[in-house]
């Protein structure tokens, strides 16, 4: 049967070395024409490549992702789903996850990030939610690498383009520089929606003859993975109109979409299951949703809304055309579905019905071109344990020796740098070109540790945070990655939120190297025992390999997207001081580490020891205290304490504020090395202001959770000053630093 | 005071606006979908921010033809209140119900932030609770703001009082600085001569409670309500 | 038959993308640029209508929609194939 | 000289704005219009040089900047008065 139906003649016969270009290995091949009892069709081949490709199966990662803790309370769907859900109680569940567009946002900045708004906002509302907030994290090359500005425009331009328009607001994210992206950029979208509780729909087809309809854009060659050209070369007649073309994302459409889509699912019994057309468009969701629902499933591809000519059945396959929905509807359902859509000017076309057995057959032309059992493709899909192996370098890389690193006598010269450098300058110019407000819910906006935006109705606000020290995670993955799930949820406890879930992409080099497969097990480890410590538990996620170029991998980056949950909204707390006259404390150990520091990175140009372990048990109590501080209404402003070291989070304090800034006046005991107590980088420490009259009960909050608080200072006065022991080691005027901080990235991003 | 909110495929703020409507000032709202030719038992039509139509060829260009902007002209025309807000603004100039035109934000770049601005008569249905020379601090989102109009149009502008709210400083002063769009003479929104149709970028439902950080939004809103009822008393 | 459709900005309005792609092109070394002037371009096909009444139409088209006469003007050239 | 440049998307790559633009035609009654692209126009002043040199300037100023060719094509006229 290979290649019949609908531009047969031009379907080049399927050998093994058709299915290597394919990127199937030899024994993936056989294992496919095993399982089949026949060699595939071309349309088959296609179909098989991409549903055993590493981004759709998983099939280096598989192995190792079953280690997260995917349990909890609050969780109603783990991972397995488009999104994962956690239940709010009131009624309410937040549906979110996390995807990556790496590549495509290489090849073409603007429609790469904006595509990828588009396919995390549909993996939302897919689930019956809506969505309501975003965050994006990016990751660049050098600012004077030639092709950043150009990439960071066009990133930025693109996130904006797409998801102000649909009107999701991007209420944080964060972005930071580095060589080892410079040919390959890294950009990662968060996005969060809500539903009530018994409006939550699965991507699952089941009851026998049960319509599917494929609604919203029509079909085009667009990103059909790169094996498509290679394939395409054989027809040199059309060549050039057969070559992928790149996704382009239409906004409007989406917003059609999305509310059609709400509107349908908020009717009981409209809708069975749905899905949205994302990596392998028509191929992966039919599949999966046949696997899902355990059921078959039968496509005639002739009903395809198709926007190009002569199409062949491969190509409306493996399209990767925006903005569609797949969707099984029931007989009666069904008119009413399609009556929905037009209100949305939009086509909904039944391309095909569920039936009884567990095979996905595909008509074109009458004929059948593929006819493949879908647990195939999905469940039976190639599991790797990969070869890991510690790289080398490592050793020489954890290898630090302080003393050859010149102590400064001074700390306001550094702090300086520290506050113009391109991952310490204010990110304002960036998410002020992103709507953070539209759907009035931000209670805290982008600029201050975690965002806070309230669940109208009801008294609750969400917190959210995605974090990710990658040069952590490069000079020790295990503990960078626990680095990066502890920051988060510091960020929300800062916020005054706990923890409800995580979701995170892990962004790697290429899975079949050792090093990087041990960076990956590491970083899986790391996240594992942090979420289960802190009760975080992952309900989604995604993984992205092979971000390298010339064989250079990125630094190890797994992103960590946190929700947290505040039960009075009125308590949400933000990082500035607030009033003259606070006293300013520190919760935790003051003690900090030059190892792995943006200190070392940006003034001495080393990148090198391992970064400050995190003690999990310190970490809950810090961030348990600094609740209660919040929720008991002790303290006026809380921040972490991360990047960049204890005086650049006092400095963050001063100037951060939307108002404008404020001074400090801090003193410390010497302690080692200047700049290492100035500097220096650890976990598990939060700055709080507080009134004087709170003093007493702060303290108190602090020694019950059994946490070490130090008074550092108070707020006020136009100057920054820190005095160590009897010298005056920082002054600076809060304003001039604002103003510096502020226009730090335009200024690197000037072409 | 019963609120007609149009929704336009795009409209974003439909919900936004009707939140404070309904929530915030406690009045009735309704959702008015862009299809419907007519409408009734409406005080006040709000045409919400978003991006009608993607915002594709132009700002509102699309919009303007949906078939509820007949019934809205009407409407205006009977005396109506008709507020136009971002996006709804755009609506409401390309329509020609008020003058002008939203070009490219000067900056080129899309921008949410907060900026001042400065209520400039006090004798309108959207300023009736609020004293010239006010300065409100409202936060913008728009990509397509700014305002033009040709030079004679602009003079028919100012010697008619059509300028309602200009960009403008913390202190009240207008200058390049606290322009975030460019707009001719810094106009931030215009009322038609009669003063019923009003539009205006920034968007004062972003800024109706104090759980949102500012409530200065509110203040529009509330004369609204304020000068409908004073209409309605002097009806009686 | 195809029609070209040109919308530039009227002579006044001010026109900050061209302003903008002029310095970046001086900036990329292309000096003797004097001046950018930024516009739309439609490729409008149209269903046989005898000329005439195709330039009819496709004047009321820019005057009604593809043009906001308040701060644009439009241009067209017919072409049959 | 003044020069002509325009954009256009490639072949295939969608093209949203045509797309609802083309719609809206329809919905105004213009039934006879089949498809619309969207693209950009540009008129660029140059200072004299010799028309080749100009036109190699102006084809590396449409790669470079003027249009991203992985998903857009160009055109040119040089026109001198
Ligand atoms: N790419 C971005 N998009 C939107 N907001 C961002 C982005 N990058 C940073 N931000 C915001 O800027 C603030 C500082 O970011 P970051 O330094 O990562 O905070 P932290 O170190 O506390 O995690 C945060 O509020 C964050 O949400
Ligand atoms: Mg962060």
């Amino acid at each position: 049967m290979s290649g019949e139906g609908r531009g047969e003649d031009r379907e080049p016969e399927v050998t093994p070395e058709l299915a290597q270009q394919h990127g199937l290995t030899r024994e993936e091949y056989e294992r496919a024409v095993d399982r089949l009892g026949r060699a595939p069709s071309y349309t088959e081949l296609g179909i098989l490549s991409v549903m055993w490709s590493e981004h759709c199966s998983y099939k280096s990662s598989r192995a190792h992702l079953k280690n997260l803790p995917t349990e909890g309370p609050h969780i109603l769907v783990g991972p397995g789903e488009n999104a994962g859900v956690v239940d709010l109680g009131s009624g309410v569940v937040a549906v979110f996850k996390m995807e990556s567009h790496n590549h495509p946002s290489f090849v073409e900045p603007y429609q790469g990030a904006a595509t990828g708004v588009g396919g995390i906002l549909r993996d939302i509302f897919t689930m019956g939610a809506r969505p309501i907030a975003s965050l994006d994290s990016l990751r660049f090359g050098s600012p004077d690498h030639p092709r950043t500005r150009f990439l960071v425009d066009g990133v930025v331009a693109g996130i904006a383009g797409y998801g102000n328009s649909v009107g999701v607001p991007t209420v944080g994210g964060e972005i930071a520089f580095h060589p080892s992206y410079n040919g390959n950029i890294l950009v990662n979208v968060f996005t969060l929606g809500i539903a009530r509780r018994e409006k939550i729909h699965r991507g699952a087809a089941t009851g026998e003859g049960n319509p599917v309809l494929y609604v919203g854009s029509h079909t085009g060659r667009d990103g059909i993975h790169g094996a498509s050209l290679l394939a395409s070369s054989e027809f040199d007649a059309e060549s050039e109109s057969k070559r992928p073309t790149v996704q382009v994302g239409d906004p409007f459409t989406e917003k059609l979409l999305l509310e059609a889509c709400l509107e349908v699912m908020k009717e009981p019994g409209l809708v069975v299951g749905i899905q949205d057309m994302g990596a392998a468009g028509l191929t992966c969701s039919t599949v999966e949703m046949a696997a899902r629902g355990g059921s078959g499933m039968e496509i005639e591809l002739d009903r395809v809304p198709l926007r190009e000519e002569g199409m062949t059945p491969y190509e409306i396959m493996l399209s990767e055309s925006q903005e569609r929905m797949l969707l099984v509807a029931t007989p009666q359902s069904e008119a009413r579905v399609r009556q929905v859509f037009e209100k949305w000017d939009l086509q909904a076309e039944v391309v095909g019905r569920v039936v009884p057995g567990d095979r996905v057959r595909v008509r074109s032309g009458g004929r059948v071109v593929a006819d493949m059992p879908a647990a195939l493709l999905v469940d039976e899909a190639p599991r790797y344990r990969r070869p890991s192996e510690r790289p080398k370098w490592q050793e020489e890389m954890e290898r630090l020796q302080i003393e050859s690193i010149p102590e400064p006598s001074d700390g306001t010269e550094a702090l300086q740098a520290l506050l113009a450098s391109p991952n310490l300058g204010s990110r304002e110019s960036i998410y002020q070109t992103y709507d953070h407000m539209v759907r009035t819910n931000t209670v805290v906006r982008p600029g201050s540790d975690a965002a806070v935006i309230r669940l109208k109705g009801t008294n609750q606000a969400l917190s959210l945070a995605v974090d990710c020290n990658a040069r952590y995670c490069f000079l020790d993955p295990e503990q960078g990655a626990r680095l990066a799930v502890a920051e988060a949820a510091r960020n929300l406890a800062c916020s005054g939120a706990a923890p409800v879930g995580t979701t995170d992409c892990l962004n790697f080099g290429n899975p079949e190297r050792p090093e990087i497969m041990w960076q990956f097990e590491r970083a899986i480890a790391g996240i594992a025992g942090a979420c289960s410590a802190l009760e975080a538990p992952i309900v989604g996620g995604n993984v992205s390999f092979y971000n390298e170029t010339e064989g250079r991998a990125i630094h190890p980056t797994p992103t960590i997207a946190m929700v947290g949950l505040l039960d009075d909204v009125g308590g949400a707390m933000a990082q500035w001081f607030q009033s003259e006259g606070d006293l300013i404390f520190l919760l935790g150990d003051p003690a900090g580490s030059l190892a792995a520091s943006e200190y070392m990175a940006l003034l001495h140009g080393r990148e090198a020891g391992r970064p400050a372990a995190v003690d999990l048990d310190r970490e809950r109590a810090v961030q348990d205290a600094v609740r209660r501080a919040i929720g008991s209404g002790l303290v006026e402003s809380a921040h972490d304490c991360s990047d960049g070291g204890l005086a650049f989070a006092l400095l963050e304090c001063c100037i951060s504020g939307p108002l404008g800034s404020v001074g400090a006046e801090i003193r410390l005991e010497p302690a080692g090395r200047l700049d290492a107590l100035l500097f220096g980088e650890a976990p598990s420490r939060i700055i709080v202001s507080a009134p004087a009259e709170n003093r007493a009960r702060l303290e108190h909050v602090a020694s019950a959770a059994g946490v070490p608080i130090l008074p550092l200072g108070k707020v006020g006065g136009p100057r920054l000053t820190i005095t160590v022991g009897s010298g005056a080691v920082v002054d600076l005027d809060a304003a001039e630093a604002r103003d510096a901080w502020l226009r730090a990235l335009p200024r690197l991003l000037k072409g | 005071m019963r609120f007609g909110i149009v929704i336009f495929p795009g409209s974003n703020c439909d919900h936004d606006v009707y939140h404070v409507a309904k929530h915030v000032l406690g009045q009735e709202a309704a959702f008015l979908w862009h299809k419907n030719v007519s409408f009734s038992g409406i005080d006040c039509i709000v045409l919400p921010g978003g991006f009608a139509h993607g915002d594709y060829l132009r700002g509102g260009a699309i919009a303007r033809f949906s078939p509820i902007m007949k019934a809205i002209e009407a409407f205006a025309e009977r005396g109506g209140l008709v507020f136009g807000i971002c996006n709804g603004f755009q609506v409401l100039a390309e329509a020609g119900l008020l003058p002008g035109a939203l070009v490219r934000n000067a900056g080129l770049r899309y921008v949410c932030r907060d900026v001042y601005v400065r209520s400039e008569r006090q004798d309108t249905p959207y300023t009736s609770r609020i004293k010239q020379g006010t300065v409100l601090k409202i936060p913008i989102g728009h990509g397509e703001g700014c305002y033009f109009a040709p030079e004679a149009v602009l003079k028919q502008l100012e010697e008619k009082r059509q300028v309602v709210f200009r960009y403008c400083d913390a202190g009240g002063q207008v200058t390049t600085e606290a322009n975030p769009n460019g707009s001719l003479r810094a106009i931030a929104g215009v009322c038609n001569e009669r003063g019923n149709v009003l539009g205006m970028m920034p968007h004062p439902d972003r800024c109706a409670e104090s759980l949102l950080g500012n409530d200065q939004g509110r203040r529009i809103f509330d004369s609204m309500i304020h000068s409908w009822q004073q209409i309605r008393r002097n009806r009686i | 038959m195809k029609a070209r459709v040109y919308v530039t900005f009227k002579r006044g309005v001010l026109d900050p993308q061209g302003k903008t792609i002029c310095t970046s092109l001086h900036r990329l070394g292309y000096r003797e640029v004097t001046d950018v002037r930024m516009g739309k371009y439609l490729e409008v096909t149209l269903g046989g209508l005898p000329r005439q009444e195709a330039e009819q139409r496709l004047r009321s088209m820019c005057e009604k929609l593809l043009a906001n006469t308040v701060i644009e003007e439009f241009r067209f050239e017919i072409q049959e194939e």
